[in-house]
């Protein structure tokens, strides 16, 4: 039978390549090779290799909107991958849509879920939302402040960009509700090289809490200050890049404790075997976010294909819709708004690993503890 | 000493020079005559190795070959050149510019000599050893630019229209200067317009014409020559 | 052409580069229709002085008026509009224009305007009348040494200057040409053009100047007719040279 | 206090960037949007060597220097020279070098890609010590040594050496250069040379405290020509004191007014500078 | 009869025209090319409109274009206005700011002038950010129309033949005039009586004026507005490149640049999945090579050997 051809815009290179080389592609890699080495997906009575076409778009919008019109109209493929990013998936929405291509976007975190599922009934979302997040974070901090080990101080800082911008905002709204005080609220640009004065400066605010909405480089920066200055906070959270591996191959035990965006439950069989089948694949362990996300949703589609028996796409969109699919972050279905309500928050680094602490509509690892120092 | 043979210039199709020759000895100063864009220039730039258009013909310092040099290894075999529009380093100090000229491993030895030698001919560089040249009027900088040359220690020194711009008194100045340069022993080599002058003081001379050589001879017979005169020294 | 009354005044300038005094309070004034020779040693301050009256430079102090407009504070494109034009000591030809539109260029945005066929016209007219007429087509980066002096002569001439400087317009020229550039100079003087003459060439001076200004080091030391600032012994020690 | 320490160090960072683009630029006349990827490629390098072989950063940056000497030689003869002698003046010359040096920093970004695509990062001397009551991280004094000792280095080659005088004069005028017994092009392409050399040795003490991807040369490459042209280009010390007052100056608007307006503080000053010597801190003005 | 200068115009229409039926045949990928390369001409030409004849290299497109594209993403998603009113706001309040950064760099010539605006958009997605992160908060920028690639592309054409009649204009005014002057030589441009500041700032100001009003009229074509994206120096390259490909002497040299490029850098993309960046590298290499005068010089090099 003819191979199913998957089409996919990868972000090679650009502000946006280091994500998509963390959290996507190895995750296609291993995906295409686990459903081909089994023969193939099922279709009705057939078994279909699964062929990969891809391309590069170099972080570049106008190329990935190009990029999906070629691969939708002259490749012709048979489904499309969500390309890393928010802004990319709302880039690519509207021609995903034209061609009804369904498209489970995971790296993707935005307050617009309603209007977005409305406009593109194909869209799928399954990393939650800019508030879900805010949210899942302030309950872990209630939940530490509950149990006596920080007040009610934090400093919380941001990279001026949409996502820091957009993250500080909501916080700036649920934190002082929950009665937190924001002592300390900066924001620095993406590509700042020397944050020492915003670890100092939130220092000097003596918080019980340090929040950074921070991208990859700063999230390392940012605690490698951290260390320099002894910034002795219970809670110490950075966000995007703090489940990577990378993070704790810099700084080893240091980050006992320290919290971030993510998160994954460990314990689970299905997790435990994702993570089993990545690191020999891949060589190495998977960061612990939004790569099992971005799997499971492969595994949305490879279950709704099969399932609907047909590589017909509006049938496999409603199959999406309609029903539950078992991944390896567990069993996921979508709401209303194409919402999948199965997703971690919080996540916080013990032994050597980072587990999630907050989440919703999942189980989590483990409760939140207060950070020790760094040692 | 200096012997070219059989130079030709072409820039693209154009041929600036055809088939010229002419020598030139230590200790005589060598005075190169003709029309705007006869083809002065092109000839001294070939000789210095900077010329922009392709060269033939054969170039020899003291026998030996100078056509496959680079410029600076033209100016280390002993060929100092001062080009129209000077070539010197007009965001340097006159000092800065002196020194320079004595970087070729010739001239270092004989650096102190020449600085000297500068000095006594251009007493004003002394004084303004600091200022960027740059700054410095036209005549200042056609100073810096000779004593620049002079630093280098050349048995041959080329100058391309050095009085250009140069005061009546400075003019006067300057070809006595050469005289005594050619007195020191080195030969000098010079494109002028100022014909009247430079025979004057030149030891022979060259005529040069749509690219080729017109006549030669000893400067005063250049000088008395009615055809000479009508060309080159506004018909008298 | 007799000389009428003076429009243009040099008061009392001044211009100083860090310590160095290049023009020292230096005053003349320039009559309608005359052609005043201002000579020096080089480094005398010549070339400073064309360029604060053409405003690419500013003096130190003092002032310069020309017809009633104050040149001393103006920018350089108002002086130009005020009606001064000029030629440059090392010559500056627009080398992506044509020869026609090197001269146009003179003519669109200075003291008299012109526009479109009017001044293509007029800068025609221009080319042959400083002899370039035939090399109209010619690209200018074929015109030979003096082709080019006198391309930007036309381009000078193009906005009808109340005041013409040229800087060693003649440097560099040869013997015979030399000739060519003294009687092109010569009839503009005829035409009633008002022009300051910086020269090192004596004949030219004494050929072309109504009268002459001497300055040395900046300071002026001499003024009046040529035979007499030229046989000035002043003149001769610090810039002629004896005998 | 604190403010000029931190200031001082992060100045340093910018002085190591800077370094190797001035000479680049000022001298070999060759404006290298590549010079970021290289500074990339040095600190990919230390990581790479780092990780899998536990070679300590401060032997890399020794062993790297030869090296990306040798490559950037090769580069400025083989790529860069026929630009150098078809150009008919610096503006056609540098059209062509952005040109093509955009090309090459596009060419060595697709190919680090190849190698490591995600970001890099690991641990080297992050420990904080204390210098006048400030604490500082050792791997940043450790940086700012090396900034000092390349700067210090090259300062006295240009000035106390034969080549370095032979440098000095290509930059100002390469013809006068010519007519005094200079190799313009070798002097040309030991310039650039020493140029690559030193960009890739920053890289190389950077990785210890920045994290990297390949794609980060552009910013990288930014900065420098900011300090390059604000210290006045070709000018050693002028690029070594324009970027410890970027320094300083970033760091005092990070820490009094708000890190959000640091890059715009940075801007500012270039601007400032600028506008009141045109030329550059210690440039000399263009001809 | 008609005069031998209305001829181009004529058939410049005629192209224009035919441009503007594109999106009837061609669809998908074909359609969000041409909308690509529409893009880049009407970017690349009003950039040579500033930056041919004067030389001066300016690498603000990034800027201002990202202004525009900002501006919208910030006025719908924050304030409730509409697409059509940002779009008209949006390019004035760049030409306002081109004015005051003319003002004050245009003392700058040369390098120093390419590299502040290389940082431009660096300097203004900062202070944008900083703004917005201070002052406006936000839930993301999203801009949501119904305007689909076909109506982008229309806007886009429409601009494309503004730009054009603009620059058609120019070449027959004194302020082309004088700009050709000023790119020669400044000195000689001040002595003949330019106002050189004035000329340039106007111009940067035009140039500013269409890269804000493209960002502006693309911007529903990227749905959301990030910063870091829409404020992108690489834009700025790859205009600059695609205008001195084509050659920025006559009106149409940057057409001429970026049709190729554009189509060059597609097949390179679809044939080189995995190395496009290493590739585009090379080949920017071989253009800068192969083709020292872009191609209005390639091809008046033909021309002339023809004649000959
Ligand atoms: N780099 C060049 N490219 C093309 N043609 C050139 C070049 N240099 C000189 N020429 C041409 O070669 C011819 C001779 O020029 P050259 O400069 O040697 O004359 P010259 O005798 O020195 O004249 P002048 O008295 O004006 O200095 C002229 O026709 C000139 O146009
Ligand atoms: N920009 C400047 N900075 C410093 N000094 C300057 C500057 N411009 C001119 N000078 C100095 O001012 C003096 C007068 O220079 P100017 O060019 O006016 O002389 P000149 O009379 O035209 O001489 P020449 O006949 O040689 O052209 C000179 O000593 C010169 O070095
Ligand atoms: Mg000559
Ligand atoms: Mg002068």
């Amino acid at each position: 039978a003819d191979p199913i051809k998957i089409g996919r815009v990868v972000h090679m290179t650009g502000p946006a390549a280091g994500g998509d080389a963390v959290s996507h592609t190895p995750n296609v890699k291993l995906w295409v090779k686990q459903v081909n080495d089994r023969g193939g997906l099922k279709v009705g009575d057939e078994m279909r290799l699964i062929e990969m076409v891809e391309y590069d778009d170099k972080s570049n919008p106008a190329e990935m909107i190009k990029a999906v019109q070629r691969l939708a109209t002259q490749d012709d493929v048979d489904f499309l991958l969500s390309p890393w990013g928010t802004g990319f998936n709302a880039a690519a929405a509207p021609i995903f849509a034209k061609y009804g291509y369904p498209q489970i976007s995971v790296t993707n975190i935005t307050d617009e879920i309603p209007e977005l599922s409305e406009r593109f009934p194909g869209m799928f979302f399954t990393l939650g939302s800019t508030t879900g997040f805010v949210e899942g974070l302030r309950d872990t901090l209630n939940k530490l402040r509950d149990s006596g080990a920080i007040g009610n101080k934090v400093a919380m800082v941001n990279v001026a960009d949409s996502f820091g911008i957009e993250l500080a905002a909501v916080a700036r709204e649920l934190l002082p509700a929950a009665g937190y005080e924001i002592v300390f609220d900066k924001s620095y640009p993406l590509g700042t090289a020397d944050l020492s004065p915003v670890v100092k400066g939130a220092k000097a605010a003596e918080p019980d809490a340090f929040i950074a909405f921070s991208y990859p480089p700063d999230t390392f920066a940012l605690t490698e200050q951290a260390i320099i200055e002894d910034l002795n906070v219970g809670a110490f959270y950075t966000a995007v890049a703090t489940a990577f591996p990378a993070y704790a191959g810099k700084f080893g035990s240091k980050i006992e404790g320290n919290l971030g965006a993510g998160g994954v439950n460990l314990d689970q069989e299905a997790m435990k075997a994702y993570r089993a089948a990545f690191t020999k694949h891949n060589d190495g362990p998977p960061e612990y976010w939004a790569a099992a996300t971005y799997y499971a949703g492969l595994q949305v589609l490879e279950q709704a294909i099969e399932g609907a028996g047909t590589t017909d796409r509006q049938a496999v969109t409603d199959f999406i819709k309609a029903n539950e699919f078992d991944t390896a972050i567990g069993a996921i279905s979508f709401d209303e708004h194409n919402e999948s309500r199965h997703y971690w928050t919080v996540g916080q680094w013990k032994d050597g690993a980072f587990n999630a602490v907050a989440g919703v509509g999942v189980p989590v690892g483990m409760e939140p503890v207060a950070k020790d120092g760094w040692n | 000493m200096l012997e070219i043979r059989n130079l030709t210039v072409t820039y693209g199709l154009h041929k600036a020079l055809q088939g010229v020759s002419l020598t030139a000895e230590k200790g005589e100063v060598v005075v190169i005559l003709g029309a705007n864009g006869a083809g002065k220039s092109s000839l001294l730039r070939a000789i210095a190795g900077i010329s922009e258009g392709d060269v033939a013909g054969d170039v020899t310092l003291a026998g030996a070959s100078l056509r496959s040099l680079g410029a600076d290894r033209i100016v280390e075999q002993g060929i100092a050149f001062v080009p129209e529009g000077r070539g010197i380093f007009g965001d340097l100090s006159v000092w800065e510019n002196l020194m320079l000229g004595a970087y070729p491993e010739r001239a270092r030895a004989r650096r102190k000599q020449n600085l000297e030698r500068v000095v006594s001919l251009f007493p004003k560089l002394a004084q303004r050893r600091g200022q960027t040249v740059r700054t410095m009027s036209g005549g200042e900088q056609q100073m810096v630019a000779i004593g620049r040359a002079i630093m280098s220690n050349p048995d041959i020194l080329m100058l391309d229209e050095p009085s250009l711009g140069l005061s009546p008194l400075l003019c006067r100045d300057l070809f006595e200067n050469l005289s005594k340069i050619r007195e020191t022993g080195i030969g000098v080599l010079l494109v002028e317009q100022n014909a009247k002058q430079s025979l004057a003081m030149a030891d022979r001379g060259y005529l040069i014409e749509n690219g080729r050589i017109t006549g030669e001879g000893q400067a005063d017979a250049l000088l008395s020559d009615p055809a000479v005169q009508k060309a080159y020294l506004g018909g008298v | 052409m007799t000389p009428g009354d003076p429009i243009l005044f040099v008061n009392n300038v001044t211009k100083r580069f860090g310590g160095l005094v290049a023009v020292n309070n230096v005053s003349f004034e320039v009559r309608e229709h005359e052609v005043m020779g201002l000579i020096g040693p080089n480094g005398s301050g010549k070339s400073t002085t064309m360029n604060m009256i053409s405003g690419a430079l500013k003096a130190t102090s003092g002032s310069i008026t020309l017809k009633g407009h104050d040149l001393t504070r103006a920018k350089t494109f108002e002086n130009a509009r005020f009606g001064v034009s000029r030629t440059f000591q090392l010559v500056r030809i627009l080398p992506e224009l044509s020869v026609l539109e090197n001269v146009i260029a003179g003519a669109v945005f200075g003291h008299k305007r012109r526009w479109g066929a009017e001044a293509e016209a007029f800068a025609a007219g221009l080319l042959e009348r400083v002899g370039l007429a035939e090399r109209i087509t010619a690209p200018v980066g074929s015109l030979t040494y003096i082709d080019q002096k006198r391309l930007e002569l036309a381009r000078a001439l193009a906005g009808e200057p109340s005041v013409l400087l040229l800087d060693e317009w003649l440097a560099g020229l040869n013997p015979s040409e030399l000739k060519v550039g003294i009687d092109l100079v010569a009839s503009l003087r005829q035409e009633g053009r008002t022009i300051i003459l910086v020269e090192h060439v004596m004949d030219a001076i004494r050929s072309l100047c109504d009268r002459c200004l001497v300055i040395n080091s900046g300071t002026k030391i001499a003024e009046g007719t040529p035979d007499a600032v030229l046989s000035d012994p002043d003149v001769i020690r610090a810039y002629l040279g004896e005998g | 206090m604190d403010i000029l320490i931190s200031g001082l160090l992060l100045g340093g960072t910018y002085a190591l960037i800077a370094m190797g683009l001035t000479l680049q630029y000022g001298v070999a006349r060759i404006m290298n949007l590549a010079n970021g990827e290289v500074l990339v490629i040095g600190a990919l390098t230390a990581f790479l060597v780092y990780t899998s072989l536990a070679v300590s950063p401060l032997v890399t940056v020794l062993v790297i220097a030869p090296l990306a000497f040798a490559a950037s030689w090769l580069v400025y003869r083989i790529l860069l020279l026929p630009l150098v002698r078809r150009a008919k003046n610096q503006g056609q010359l540098e059209v062509d070098s952005i040109l093509a040096t955009f090309g090459m920093g596009f060419f060595l970004v697709g190919g680090m890609v190849f190698i490591y695509p995600e970001l890099f990062a690991y641990s080297y001397l992050a420990v904080p010590v204390d210098l006048a009551g400030t604490t500082v991280a050792a791997n940043r004094l450790v940086a700012f040594g090396g900034a000092v000792l390349i700067g210090l280095a090259l300062y006295l080659w240009l000035n106390r050496t034969r080549a370095g005088l032979a440098v000095r004069a290509v930059a100002v005028s390469p013809l006068a250069a010519g007519l005094v017994g200079i190799n313009v092009e070798k002097t040309s392409a030991l310039a650039f040379a020493i140029g690559g050399m030193i960009t890739a040795m920053g890289g190389v003490l950077i990785s210890t405290f920045i994290t990297l991807d390949p794609s980060f040369g552009v910013i990288f490459t930014m900065k420098a020509l900011i300090i390059v042209i604000m210290g006045g280009v070709g000018d050693i010390r002028g690029a070594i004191v324009a970027a410890l007052i970027l320094g300083v100056v970033e760091t005092a608007v990070a820490t009094l007014i708000d890190p959000g307006l640091t890059l715009a503080a940075a801007y500012t000053i270039f601007l400032l500078v600028l506008l009141f010597r045109p030329e550059g801190l210690f440039g000399r003005r263009p001809a | 009869m008609m005069p031998a200068s209305l001829r181009p115009l004529l058939v410049a229409g005629g192209l224009l025209g035919l441009a503007g039926f594109v999106p009837l045949v061609a669809d998908g990928y074909w359609l969000s090319i041409a909308v690509t390369i529409l893009m880049y001409v009407a970017l690349s030409t009003s950039w040579a409109l500033f930056s041919g004849p004067t030389h001066y290299i300016a690498l603000s497109t990034g800027a201002f274009f990202g202004i525009g594209g900002y501006l919208v993403g910030l006025g719908m998603s924050d304030y409730d206005q509409s697409f059509w009113a940002m779009a008209a706001i949006a390019p004035f309040v760049a030409t306002g700011l081109a004015a005051l950064i003319g003002w004050a760099t245009l003392r700058l010539s040369g390098v120093y002038f390419v590299i502040f605006t290389l940082g431009l958009a660096e300097m203004i997605r900062n202070l944008i950010s900083w703004i917005q992160n201070n002052f406006l908060g936000s839930r993301g920028l999203y801009v949501l129309t119904d305007l689909d690639e076909r109506h982008i592309y229309w806007m886009l054409l429409a601009i494309t033949a503004g730009v054009f009649l603009f620059g058609w204009r120019l070449g027959r005014s004194r302020l082309g005039f004088a700009l050709r002057i000023l790119g020669n030589d400044e000195e000689v441009a001040r002595h003949v009586g330019i106002n050189t500041a004035r000329t340039k700032i106007l111009m940067f100001m035009t140039t500013g004026f269409v890269a804000a009003l493209v960002g502006a009229v693309v911007a529903p074509r990227y749905y959301y507005i990030e910063p870091n994206v829409v404020f992108s120096p690489e834009l700025s390259f790859i205009v600059v490149i695609m205008a001195l490909l084509g050659g920025t002497r006559r009106l149409y040299g940057p057409l001429l640049g970026v049709i190729p490029f554009t189509l060059l850098w597609e097949v390179i993309s679809v044939s080189f999945p995995n190395a496009t960046t290493m590739v585009l590298g090379l080949t920017f290499l071989l253009i800068v090579y192969g083709i020292p005068n872009g191609i209005t010089g390639l091809l008046s090099g033909f021309a002339a050997r023809r004649s000959a």
